[in-house]
């Protein structure tokens, strides 16, 4: 008995170290559908810059049809302390969102989807923030020290 | 019959002087910071009525005439409490009748302001009678909301008393009437305050001194009451009135105080054993002019004791069952 | 490049080493050491030792290949598809842009040396895990991240109640991000304000623990001073914080855990924090770490999380919309 | 005496009695008088701003006499009546523009499905000084830190202008200075969602507060908010009340986290049957 425990305990903690996909508030495993990837380009009409996630209101026009997509982000206070506030993100600029959509595809009001990747159509990052080496500034770095 | 609204002035003088009754060598004791001291236990329990019955022409009655009235009461007492011999069971379709009189406590003689025996507390008008303004109470009285239920229908249109919201027959006042028993009440003093308390329903009106009103949107049940002192005598206007407390029936008197009417008392320490009370409604909805009432308050030794009648109102629900028993 | 890092690096551990002599500690107006300020503790160190490490203490050579890794995590994570490409049905949903994160950039170092992990003791930087106790909560813990019944089986950052993984403590550990903190201290009082969900730890000086059957978030703490030391004990934990989970470490719990937190001032932009847990039901010895808290530029901002959880109603309403198909 | 001589004595006799001379107040850093302590209010403005009589519950459905509670909340009873209130505006009445009173008005009447508290959400300001919950100040010389109990709210008082806000918040963005011995807080950067009071009061994102807090003696603290918000009301308005400190054992924040108290009410819908 002793060892099973011992095993389910190792699978376990190794099975959660290991899927580095599950976001740290919670699981988008448990809110995005993987067998539903959507890639989206459309406008801004208004940002959420609200915890624990942001959410990024898109209009889509698709074949005469326009739907409202609202794009989950991260939180904004990461954000706030690269610089970025609530003005940065104009309402009317176009975006493309690389994602998932939510497992609960009711879309009312609005079609949830995660904001895997958020680019500009030229393929830049809509949410800039790392020091250029990829990981994100924290001051952690003396180099970095202002 | 006097102007239809007396000058509040006027009326004010009229409140005060009435005290010439009274020798002046009663020199009324202080608190201990030094407003006049009204504080005790007292009671208005009185045979008077608030109108002047049919039996009785003016306002003073001689002492004979008092002693008859007290007499004729106590029989009437023994009459009603035992109207069945021994053995015998109440005959059907007759009035459900209330309770031995040992339950009540009305009081036993007329009251007495001064040396003078009162036919009534009703001092003005003089003869003693409410002046009703009969066109404007039946205009007031129908825009009430109660009026088009059966008294059955729904514990709002029970009265006060039954409801056990405050005591009937305006006992707490104000103004502070005489009812069929607890004719209890308890003053309080402390600095900027005068505290009522009436036994039904453990009721206390907290008079603020030089207080200024509430705003107009809060109507406490027994209105809003601020005082002042003028002399030894303490005045106390109140305004605000509730609503749902026009209706102010006791077994022998009804009358009614509209939301907007305006009330007010002065309370004057006339010995070491009584005050005199004397009230003046200003209620131009009901009535046709201001009425001014007038009564002792008499010390006594006996307790106020708990009158919790909310928790145990069993009647409220046997009436509203009763009635819907009936309707089947 | 790198003989010109290497000077560069000498050249600050001089000067850290020189300033730690020459610090002071300050007082606060009413007298007591002077811990406040706003602090963050992002680091790439994890509470236990990767398994490519092997010390406690590693070269700077050794640090970097952590960096390297963190790095080329960061970019598969921020650029998941080439130009133009769509995601793939069956993929992992993944999370979000790296702009998001802010999981630190280096290994922290302590005494101008770097750490392969917070844990100090055990020697081998692993949890002394009592595996029957930890196969027990495993149920419980698997529960939290796949199945959504009900709300309160999710996990606490999830119901917003705490911040998830140990972000609050105790012990106070390093997350994903907004690994920030505030100390504010007034007479019989040190107020730790961390910021995700916004808990200020409320710890009392020379005072003593509520009853046992008070058990609040983040457990009761009452605090005293050891010279310019502060050491914190807090036990009476709550019933449902056994389990803390982050992507960077899990730990348990229990009710009856005793907790020693030291705050320790070391110079103007650091605060040397090491803790203690003695939890003799989920472990087999106690457990210690130490980490630095260093002072963080910028503001500590609303993290208010319930009011916008969007989430936990969506994860819900899509378990049952899964569950008619 | 006349009016004007009597008027100034009771002025005076008022400062006197309440507010003992600013020397000897407590103090606190650089000299300040000292505003460490757990304080709370002792009023019904949580209830109502302005003046209300009481009532049956805070959400009331036409009754065959008189509004009766909402059936979702009768079976409280008395626990759930209002207690009655004076106003703690000045002047009474709060200067709503005319089609904003229209929505308070219908706040007020959807009180249960609209009043953030109901599902625990932060208060916002002024509001969090008079829930019915103490709050405690930490005042040192390097911050000023609000920790409210309800909720876990909190707010720290930049001690320099740090500008405008970067993002709407809950609790919004705060920084204080002292007026001698008044310590006034400029707040602002809030978002739309909070309300003043469990009566539909509400506000714009434009919104803007200024508080005054003053020490009156030991125990009391005077405390009044401006509230500036173009967007819905005429003219700025401004609330007064007193705030008392607990001391002895009461003098100790609890914690009342109600989000776990209200998931039942927010996501029992989606349980799993």
């Amino acid at each position: 008995m002793k060892n099973t425990l011992k095993i389910i305990a190792i699978s376990f903690t190794l099975l959660l170290g290991a899927s580095t996909y599950i976001n740290a508030h919670h699981a988008f495993t448990a809110e995005f559908d993987p067998n539903a990837p959507i890639n989206i380009t459309g406008k801004v009409i208004k940002v959420e810059w609200i915890n624990p996630h942001a959410w990024v209101h898109v209009e889509v026009k698709e074949a005469g049809k326009t739907t409202v997509w609202m794009v989950e982000g991260g939180t904004p206070n990461t954000l706030i302390r690269n610089g970025i506030n609530k003005k940065t993100i104009t309402p009317g600029t176009v975006i493309v969102v690389r994602g998932y959509q939510s497992k609960g595809k009711l879309c009312l009001p609005r079609c949830i989807a995660n904001g895997r990747d958020v680019t500009f159509p030229d393929g830049s990052k809509v949410f800039m923030g790392s020091s250029g080496t990829g990981a994100p500034r924290d001051g952690s770095d003396p180099r970095e020290r202002r | 019959m006097q102007s239809r609204v007396m000058p509040t002035l006027l009326g004010l003088v009229f409140l005060l002087t009435g005290g010439l009754v009274y020798s002046d060598t009663y020199q009324v004791k202080k608190t201990w910071f030094g407003d006049p001291d009204l504080q005790g236990t007292w009671t208005n329990s009185t045979l008077t009525t608030l109108e002047r019955s049919a039996s009785f022409k003016n306002l003073v009655v001689s002492e004979e005439q008092a002693e008859t009235a007290a007499l004729i009461a106590s029989q009437g007492n023994d009459a009603y409490d035992n109207y069945l011999k021994q053995g015998e069971t109440p005959k059907k379709g007759q009035d459900v009748g209330g309770y031995n009189t040992a339950w009540m406590d009305p009081g036993t003689k007329l009251l007495r302001v001064g040396n003078e025996y009162r036919s009534s507390i009703i001092i003005s008008p003089k003869n003693g009678k409410l002046p009703w303004d009969a066109k404007k109470r039946r205009e007031y009285f129908s825009k009430d909301l109660r009026r088009k239920f059966k008294r059955t229908d729904h514990p709002e249109l029970r009265g006060v008393g039954e409801r056990c919201v405050v005591g009937f027959g305006s006992s707490g006042g104000p103004p502070m009437m005489n009812v069929l028993y607890n004719n209890n009440y308890q003053i309080v003093q402390s600095p900027g305050y005068v505290m009522i308390m009436a036994e039904m329903i453990h009721d206390t009106r907290i008079i603020r001194l030089e207080g200024a009103h509430l705003p107009e949107s809060m109507d406490p049940w027994m209105g809003d009451s601020t005082g002042r002192w003028e002399g030894d005598t303490l005045v106390v206007e109140t305004t605000n009135f509730n609503w749902q407390h026009v209706h102010r029936a006791g077994l022998r008197h009804y009358f009614a105080i509209s939301k907007d009417a305006k009330i007010t008392e002065i309370f004057k320490r006339t010995s070491n054993t009584e005050i005199l009370y004397r009230f003046r409604v200003d209620d131009p909805n009901l009535y046709k002019s201001a009425w001014v009432g007038e009564m002792p308050l008499r010390a006594q030794s006996d307790k106020i004791y708990e009158y919790a009648c909310h928790e145990g109102n069993y009647a409220m629900k046997n009436i509203l069952a009763g009635a819907r028993a009936e309707e089947k | 490049m790198n003989k010109s890092l290497l000077i560069l690096f000498t050249v600050i551990a001089l000067v850290g080493g020189l300033n730690a002599e020459e610090w002071t500690q300050s007082k606060t107006w009413f007298g007591d050491p002077d811990l406040q300020g706003t602090w963050t503790n992002a680091s790439l160190t994890n509470l236990e030792r990767p398994d490519y490490y092997d010390t406690l203490i590693v070269s700077e050579e050794e640090a970097r290949t952590t960096l390297r890794m963190s790095e080329e995590f960061s970019e598969s994570v921020d650029n998941p598809y080439e130009e133009g490409e769509s995601p793939q049905a069956g993929d992992n949903v993944g999370g979000y842009n790296v702009a998001w994160m802010d999981p630190g950039t280096d290994l922290f170092k302590l005494d101008g040396e770097y750490r392969s992990s917070i844990l100090t003791y055990p020697e081998d930087g692993k949890l002394p895990r009592r595996y029957i106790r930890w196969g027990l909560e495993a149920y419980g813990m698997y529960r939290m991240f796949t199945v959504a019944d009900h709300p309160e089986e999710r996990s606490l950052g999830e119901r917003c109640l705490v911040g998830f993984g140990s972000s609050g403590g105790p012990p106070m550990l390093n997350v994903l991000y907004n690994n920030n903190y505030q100390i504010v201290q007034s007479p019989g009082y040190v107020m730790i304000l961390v910021e995700m969900n916004h808990d200020a730890r409320i710890i009392r000086l020379e005072s003593n623990h509520n009853p046992d059957n008070m058990k609040p978030w983040l457990g009761d703490s009452v605090g005293a001073w050891e010279g310019n030391t502060l050491v914190v004990r807090t036990k009476n934990h709550h019933p449902q914080q056994k389990f803390r989970a982050g992507i960077r470490h899990q730990i348990l719990v229990m009710e009856g855990a005793e907790i020693t937190e030291r705050f320790t001032r070391t110079d103007e932009n650091e605060i040397l924090y090491q803790f203690e847990v003695d939890d003799d039901k989920a472990y087999k010895d106690t457990w210690r770490g130490e980490m630095p808290l260093r002072a963080a530029d910028g503001e500590i901002y609303e993290y208010a999380c319930h009011e916008g959880n969007y989430a936990m109603a969506n994860i819900l309403a899509g378990a049952r919309a899964e569950e008619r198909k | 005496m006349s009016l004007i001589y009597r008027r100034f004595f009771t002025i005076l006799s008022l400062v006197g009695m309440l507010n003992i001379a600013a020397s000897e107040l407590p103090k606190g850093p650089n000299d300040k008088p000292n505003l460490n302590g757990v304080w709370q209010v002792l009023n019904t403005a949580n209830y109502n701003l302005e003046a209300h009589s009481a009532s049956a519950a805070m959400d009331l459905v036409v009754g065959p006499i008189v509004p009766v509670p909402h059936p979702s909340i009768l079976a409280l009873g008395a626990v759930g009546a209002v207690p009655a209130g004076l106003s703690v505006v000045e002047g009474g009445t709060i200067p709503y523009k005319k089609d904003a009173l229209k929505k308070r008005n219908e706040n007020k009447e959807n009180w249960l499905q609209l009043d953030p508290e109901i599902k625990c959400y932060l208060p916002g300001v002024p509001r969090a000084t008079y829930m019915p919950y103490p709050f405690q100040i930490f005042h040192s010389e390097k911050a000023i830190f609000f920790a409210y109990e309800y909720a876990g709210a909190v707010r720290n008082i930049y001690l320099e202008d740090p500008g405008e806000a970067p993002m709407d918040s809950w609790m919004g963005q705060s920084w204080g200075y002292w007026d001698n011995d008044t310590f006034v807080v400029e707040a602002s950067g809030f978002n739309d969602q909070t309300w003043f009071d469990r009566s539909g009061n509400f506000h714009s994102d434009k919104l803007k507060v200024t508080e005054r807090f003053t020490l009156l003696n030991k125990h009391t603290m005077g405390y009044e908010a401006t509230i500036q918000d173009e967007e819905v009301f005429t003219k700025p308005w401004t609330i007064k009340m007193t705030l008392y400190k607990r001391i002895g054992q009461d003098a100790q924040l609890q914690q009342f986290k109600c989000v776990e108290f209200v998931e039942e009410l927010l996501y029992g819908k989606w349980r799993a049957k």
